[in-house]
């Protein structure tokens, strides 16, 4: 019984996710050859800290579109906690950055879910508009101008490193995955944001309150975008305006790639960090290849629908 | 529950009904469909909110307003329709609501336990499932059953069963008569639906009647006799005989297969005939490998071996648009899922299928569709009002006279009946047979009808073929030999 | 390349590097340029002309990426740039401060930077900056259309892409000569995004908000806006604007609209000429040993207009 | 039976779009308000014009959207239509231009419509990843520089007025809105258009070729994206790497807001045309009030959020 189990676990749960890890091993090896500097401790390292802004904003991210959320709005909240925190690290000092920045976070993804859920927005719509308005209330705060002046000793927390080599974001990413990945596979509120995604009626109907978890989701993925805003703001001790555009689709990405289901109910933190590397590693492998920045866009959309294409071919070829 | 009124939209589907249910019976509910059973009990669940009315629980006035209400006053309900997680386990779909912890304050899940326990319910109930199986793989007659476990392991005072049985086949609904004693006999009370009436003579200490949305008797069981109770319910009798016509042994061969195989190696080699005008039944337990057949013929699954020759032409079906093309059509079993387009309204179901058969680059003829579908609602005494209303608006009968219709309006050569008449209230599965016989009769159409019901099959198919594991074992004709229940019955299960 | 044009500063002294790292004598340098994003036809010319300029000298080897306006990116691209061991680093800060830890960085490692087009803050060592002044070019900006209107007029300015390191330093220059010329009077400012299409709606709406009378000229920070503005003009039939639009750059179609008369006049920053001059502080880096850089290499912007366009080679 | 079809048809089914009306209308009655100039000819014809290339873009992607599709390629669909046809209209002409064009936007869209039916990619990763790499495809193609000398005269397509007064890209845009309109609601194809996103295994077990339905609606998505391309382009008579940046998530607001589910099986052409307006009209009032800048990313997401929550909300009423 039990060995019949883990092997129909290994088989079915996280197939997607093995799949993935594959890809990524793939990926790896091609690039070892291409350049042998990218496996060197710097690099690694280098990586790791590049990777965790979106990696840790991933995190969140995945509790959203498990439950079967979008969450577009990412990238502004990201900036807009960069931009209050900077004022606050300035005036009141790191901890009062902090707090008041993961306090943004939790604000915008609350408002996302009051709307998802009480009045009934899709989520896609609902995050767009926070995308664009709280993009808006950055400017106008900022009136678009940089703002700079965060003391120079908090840049440990976005570019530091411990005992020279591991860096602090990396760290933080870790730790947060996980505790974000015990939370998912073995908390009761995991297992609810799973039954909500997969079948939003059935979780109703046994008593799960699927509009508090659905809220939480949001709020959760909310507080992950201000944690990333903080790294992000601490690695270049500024905010501006226009930070992080664009974020919403690399982590996204990375989530997707990572075997998480736009449709909801699917999706692991594992996932998520090896949707990470795969497309964090791509910009890294392009320059060590010395291939031109004109390439890597086009690189990179073929490898995100490649990775997702092999998940669906493999899929089909298990049934 | 005393005088309940219920209305959607300013439409009343439930009027002044009272219901009563005492400790420890079997209480079933009648009705045809759209009667409102479903709407009632969904009230009692807190689904939906009542217009007006009362509900008294131990002599005590409560407000219900949600599932998890009722849950907490003892109340667990199994719903019609099949709502499970299908990405997670057949335990964590089990224990969906009521976890079991590791740490109760931290809320940390005991996984291994709960897979453990729902096991030993499991085994317990005499289930076939294993509790670590995702359910989006299974079938939805072992859906029905988890969702029987689950409310069985609730330890609720009241358990509402909506059509329990209706995917189920002969041996789980003996499997969930013997739960339903001995929850009885723990004193638990059931309020129990379903169209098939033997059932409700068979489990009920009591019964309600309701007609549109009306209470009409209360009565004990045992007293009722089965005309009585189809009297109550449609106003007026039906019953089902054995109406099979002449042998069409001398009509053209239709449809042959020979040898069909799937890839999944569920179906072996499986080979038969029909003929034009001809009915023939597939008889088999649930899991046997009807549907499957079915959807081989149809294109909708992939064939690893086999031939088709349909007009005496080999033909290769690989699509639905091919088979529709060569006028096979096919009623779905699961009419939710792959019948109907909810989102859509009756008349875009309606002529969905017809429409492959207008010619191309025309703008459609509205007009034209629009009393095709007219025609087909009075022809199939449909319920509803007018093309333009949302099918999910419509009763389940009526939704699946819709689907049938649907295929109908093609005029195909072959149909193909998958369960057509489950859920279905016993006027219209009457009215569903005298539409089967009459295209066989006036349309020449061959019909391959799957059901679990055997009294219909055996009343309706010229040839009945018995599937069992894949595999057609026996063919038997109907005119010439002396068909019971109880000989398809062994043929099925040994 | 004319290096009349240039005027090589040496004024802060704590800011001269000298070239001590360059005597190993390699046969290829390998040198990573980094813009501040593809999207600005300005950056990827001075990338190009840099590139170009290095290429003819014969043992560099250029790569070329794009920073895509996100300072984490550029940051990141940079640490790919030491993790390679690049010999030098040139760079258009996509921010001005952003960018100084990653420079540390490379300062830690040995690698020379040069930064183009835009400068980097405090805190970090760059070899020498080769950059235009974008508030300067702002106040010639203000100064030109003073001179247009003969020092008195209502004034549309057009902005670029909100929060973009030379949008806000433009407008700094722009609004600081204006300070205290209260005759001339911006009455409308709303960004294009440095994008014609958007240029085309918002000059669009903007005329029917102001009639014909109530605006004397517009002013663009950029050339693709200019083009737009005059398209726009000439679909409302509004030819009174027509010659009193200036732009921003000396692109081929800004040259045409100048000599057609449609456009006034523009600052030309010679994106060219700033990737020549890094190439040529490269090279000069890398085959002298002793070569001593100043810490600004400050490119002269020029006013274009009808009388001198010729003059000037357009930017791309 | 006549008069109760026609009545609960505009109860029931025209509703989304009916409501959206209202707002458009509510809005339209503020801008007077606030400056009468508003109403002039002259801005109106100007709102036509400059909403087109939007209004086009949002005729195709409607089709991607009911099918249950997502597509986020139709910006760089666009962009790449209008590089090519930039250099085909210097070389070999109007015609030319515009035929290699439209065969631009019917090659992506079949590329996607493929990956999403054959190989079964999400179809939001699918566009993501071809908006990514198509993206990548004009950036080498140009090398990032804008190119120019498209003949003056044909600058009549993109600006030009008939008799001086109805601006030619709001022609083709009401011509290709009656041809789309017809096409959705009177064709047995726009019938499976609605069937195969409402229900695409119902439809498929029907005899509807759901895939080929799948794959035309992304093909008239890139179609129509090809289509506003040109358009784009030739108002501009020039073309950039970065043009129609952005566009994917204006247009599907516009659908959107207009009243299309994302959920596949609803939506309308004439709700795409006021989705188009409600969020077209935004920039011009703002304009038109003299708000500035800053104001306008946050005053534009509350909109969208605004205008599609009175739906959720008098939705919700009416049931
Ligand atoms: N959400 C709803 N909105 C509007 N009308 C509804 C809704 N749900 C049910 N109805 C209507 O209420 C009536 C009763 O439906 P109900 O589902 O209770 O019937 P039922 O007796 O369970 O029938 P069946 O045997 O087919 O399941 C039907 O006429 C149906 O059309
Ligand atoms: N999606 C699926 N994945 C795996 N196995 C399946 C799937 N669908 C059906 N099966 C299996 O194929 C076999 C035949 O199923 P089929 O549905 O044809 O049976 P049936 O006789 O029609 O029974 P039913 O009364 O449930 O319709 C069963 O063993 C079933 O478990
Ligand atoms: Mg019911
Ligand atoms: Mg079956």
């Amino acid at each position: 019984m039990k060995t019949g189990f883990l092997k129909s676990k290994s088989k079915k749960t996280t197939s997607k996710e093995f799949t993935m890890l594959i890809v990524l091993v793939i990926m790896i090896i091609i690039c070892i050859f291409i350049n042998p500097v990218f496996i060197s401790m710097s690099n690694v390292m280098n990586l790791l800290a590049q990777n965790s802004i979106i990696g840790v904003m991933a995190l969140g991210m995945v509790f959203a579109l498990i439950t079967g959320s979008f969450d577009m709005s990412v990238s502004s909240t990201g900036a807009l906690t960069a931009v209050v925190s900077t004022y606050m690290f300035i005036e009141f000092g790191l901890a009062a950055g902090i707090f008041t920045g993961l306090c943004v976070g939790i604000a915008v993804g609350l408002i996302n879910g009051l709307l998802v859920t009480k009045v009934g927005v899709n989520a896609f719509v609902t995050t767009l508009g926070t995308q664009t308005s709280v993009r808006g209330l950055v400017y106008i705060i900022t009136g678009a101008k940089p703002i700079t002046g965060i003391p120079a000793d908090y840049n440990f927390i976005g570019m530091g490193k411990i005992g020279g080599i591991f860096p602090v974001p990396a760290l933080i990413w870790i730790i947060l995955a996980v505790i974000m990945a015990f939370v998912l596979k073995k908390t009761r509120f995991g297992q609810y944001v799973y039954a909500t995604g997969g079948n939003r009626k059935a979780a109703w109907l046994s008593g799960v309150n699927t509009d508090n978890i659905k809220i939480s989701a949001l709020v959760l993925s909310g507080l992950f975008a201000a944690i990333g805003g903080l790294i992000y703001t601490l690695r270049i001790l500024m905010c501006t305006a226009d930070g992080m555009d664009g974020y919403e689709l690399k982590v996204m990405s990375a989530c997707i790639v990572g075997g998480t289901s736009l449709d909801g109910g699917k999706g692991s933190i594992s996932g998520c960090i090896i949707g990470t590397f795969i497309m964090g590693i791509i910009l890294n492998i392009l320059q060590l290849a010395g291939v031109s920045s004109f390439w890597q866009d086009a690189i990179t959309g073929i490898i995100l629908i490649g990775a997702v294409a092999i998940d669906s071919i493999t899929a089909r070829r298990r049934e | 529950m005393r005088g309940i009124i219920k209305e959607f939209s300013g439409v009343r589907v439930l009027n002044q009904v009272d219901f009563e249910l005492k400790t420890g019976e079997v209480h079933a509910l009648l009705g045809a469909n759209g009667a409102g059973k479903s709407t009632l009990m969904k009230i009692l669940n807190g689904i939906y909110t009542l217009t007006e009315g009362e509900i008294y629980y131990d002599g005590k006035k409560v407000r219900i307003h949600s599932p998890r209400d009722a849950y907490s006053c003892g109340i667990t309900m199994i719903h019609q329709e099949l709502d499970l997680v299908g990405c997670r386990d057949v335990s964590e779909n089990i224990y969906l609501g009521r976890e079991l912890y590791k740490d109760r304050a931290h809320r940390i899940l005991d996984r291994a336990g709960m897979r453990r326990e729902a096991q030993t319910l499991l085994d317990e109930l005499e289930f076939d499932l294993r509790a670590e199986d995702l359910v989006e793989k299974l079938p939805p007659a072992k859906q029905q059953l988890i969702l029987i476990a689950r409310t069985v392991s609730c330890n609720s005072r009241v358990i509402v069963m909506d059509e329990p049985t209706s995917s189920l086949s002969h041996n789980e609904t003996k499997q969930l008569f013997k739960v339903i004693k001995s929850l009885k006999r723990k004193g638990i009370s059931i309020i129990y639906i379903s169209h098939f009436l033997e059932e409700i003579f068979e489990v009920s200490d009591r019964l309600t009647v309701l007609r549109n949305g009306e209470k009409v008797t209360t009565a004990v069981t045992s007293e009722c006799s089965t005309q009585q109770l189809i009297q109550w319910m449609i106003g007026r009798e039906s019953v089902v005989q054995k109406n099979i016509g002449e042998p069409k042994n001398d009509h053209e061969m239709l449809l042959e297969c020979r040898g069909l195989t799937t890839l999944r190696d569920c179906i072996k080699n499986v080979s038969f005939q029909i003929r034009k005008g001809e009915i023939v039944g597939f008889a088999g337990v649930v899991g046997a490998g009807r549907s499957e057949i079915a959807k081989m013929i149809f294109g909708a699954e992939k064939m690893a071996a086999g031939e088709i020759y349909l007009d005496g032409e080999k033909v290769v079906i690989k699509s639905p648009t091919q088979a529709v093309r060569h006028g096979i059509s096919m009623v779905p079993e699961d009419r939710k899922q792959e019948g109907l387009v909810l989102k859509l309204n009756v008349g875009a179901n309606m002529w969905l299928s017809y429409l492959n058969k207008l010619k191309r680059g025309v703008g459609l003829d509205y007009k034209s569709l629009n009393g095709k579908a007219q025609q087909m609602f009075q022809h199939m005494s449909i319920k509803c009002e007018g093309v333009e209303q949302g099918i999910d608006k419509l009763s389940g009968g009526n939704q699946q006279k819709v689907a049938i219709g649907k295929c109908l309006l093609n005029e195909p050569k072959l149909l193909i009946l998958d369960q057509p008449t489950r859920g279905i209230d016993v006027g219209a599965k009457g009215e569903i047979y005298r539409l089967v016989t009459e295209l066989a009769r006036d349309n020449n159409t061959a019909i391959l009808y799957i059901s679990d019901e055997l009294e219909e099959i055996i009343a309706l198919c010229d040839r009945i073929y018995i599937v069992k594991q894949g595999q057609c074992v026996k063919e038997i004709d109907n005119h010439t030999q002396q068909v019971t229940k109880a000989l398809l019955l062994k043929d099925m299960v040994d | 390349a004319d290096s009349s044009k240039v005027s090589a500063e040496s004024s802060d002294e704590s800011k001269t590097a000298s070239a001590a790292s360059s005597t190993d004598d390699k046969e290829v340098y390998e040198i990573g340029i980094c813009c501040a994003n593809f999207e600005t036809p300005m950056q990827v010319a001075w990338m190009n002309a840099a590139t170009e300029a290095l290429d003819a000298y014969g043992n560099y080897k250029v790569d070329q990426q794009d920073g895509k306006d996100d300072p984490a990116t550029q940051t990141q691209i940079i640490e790919n740039f030491i993790t390679q061991k690049k010999d030098m680093v040139i760079v258009a800060p996509t921010q001005t401060d952003a960018l100084v830890a990653a420079v540390k960085e490379c300062n830690e490692a040995g690698i020379p930077v040069i930064t183009v087009n835009r400068t980097l803050g405090e805190g970090a060592e760059v070899l020498t900056e080769v950059n235009m002044d974008c508030v300067e070019a702002g106040r010639m900006s203000a100064q030109m259309v003073e001179k247009l209107l003969g020092g008195e007029g209502k004034v549309a300015y057009l902005i670029g892409t909100l929060g973009a390191g030379p949008q806000i330093q433009e407008s700094e220059g722009f609004y600081k000569y204006l300070e205290d010329k209260p005759e001339i009077e911006v009455v409308f400012e709303q960004t294009t995004e440095w994008n014609k299409e958007t240029a085309i709606q918002v000059v669009e709406n903007m005329l029917q908000k102001f009639p014909a009378g109530e605006i004397d000229a517009i002013v663009c920070q950029g050339p693709d806006d200019a083009v737009g503005a005059v398209a726009a003009c000439e679909a409302a039939g509004r030819t009174e604007l027509l010659g009193k639009i200036i732009a921003f750059d000396y692109p081929s179609y800004v040259k045409e609209a100048i000599e057609a008369g449609t456009v006034y006049g523009t600052i030309n920053q010679d994106p060219r000429l700033q990737g020549v001059l890094a190439a040529e502080v490269a090279n000069e880096y890398f085959s002298n040993a002793d070569a001593e850089f100043g810490a600004l290499s400050s490119i002269e912007l020029s006013v274009v207009t009808k009388e001198n366009a010729d003059d000037y080679e357009v930017a791309w």
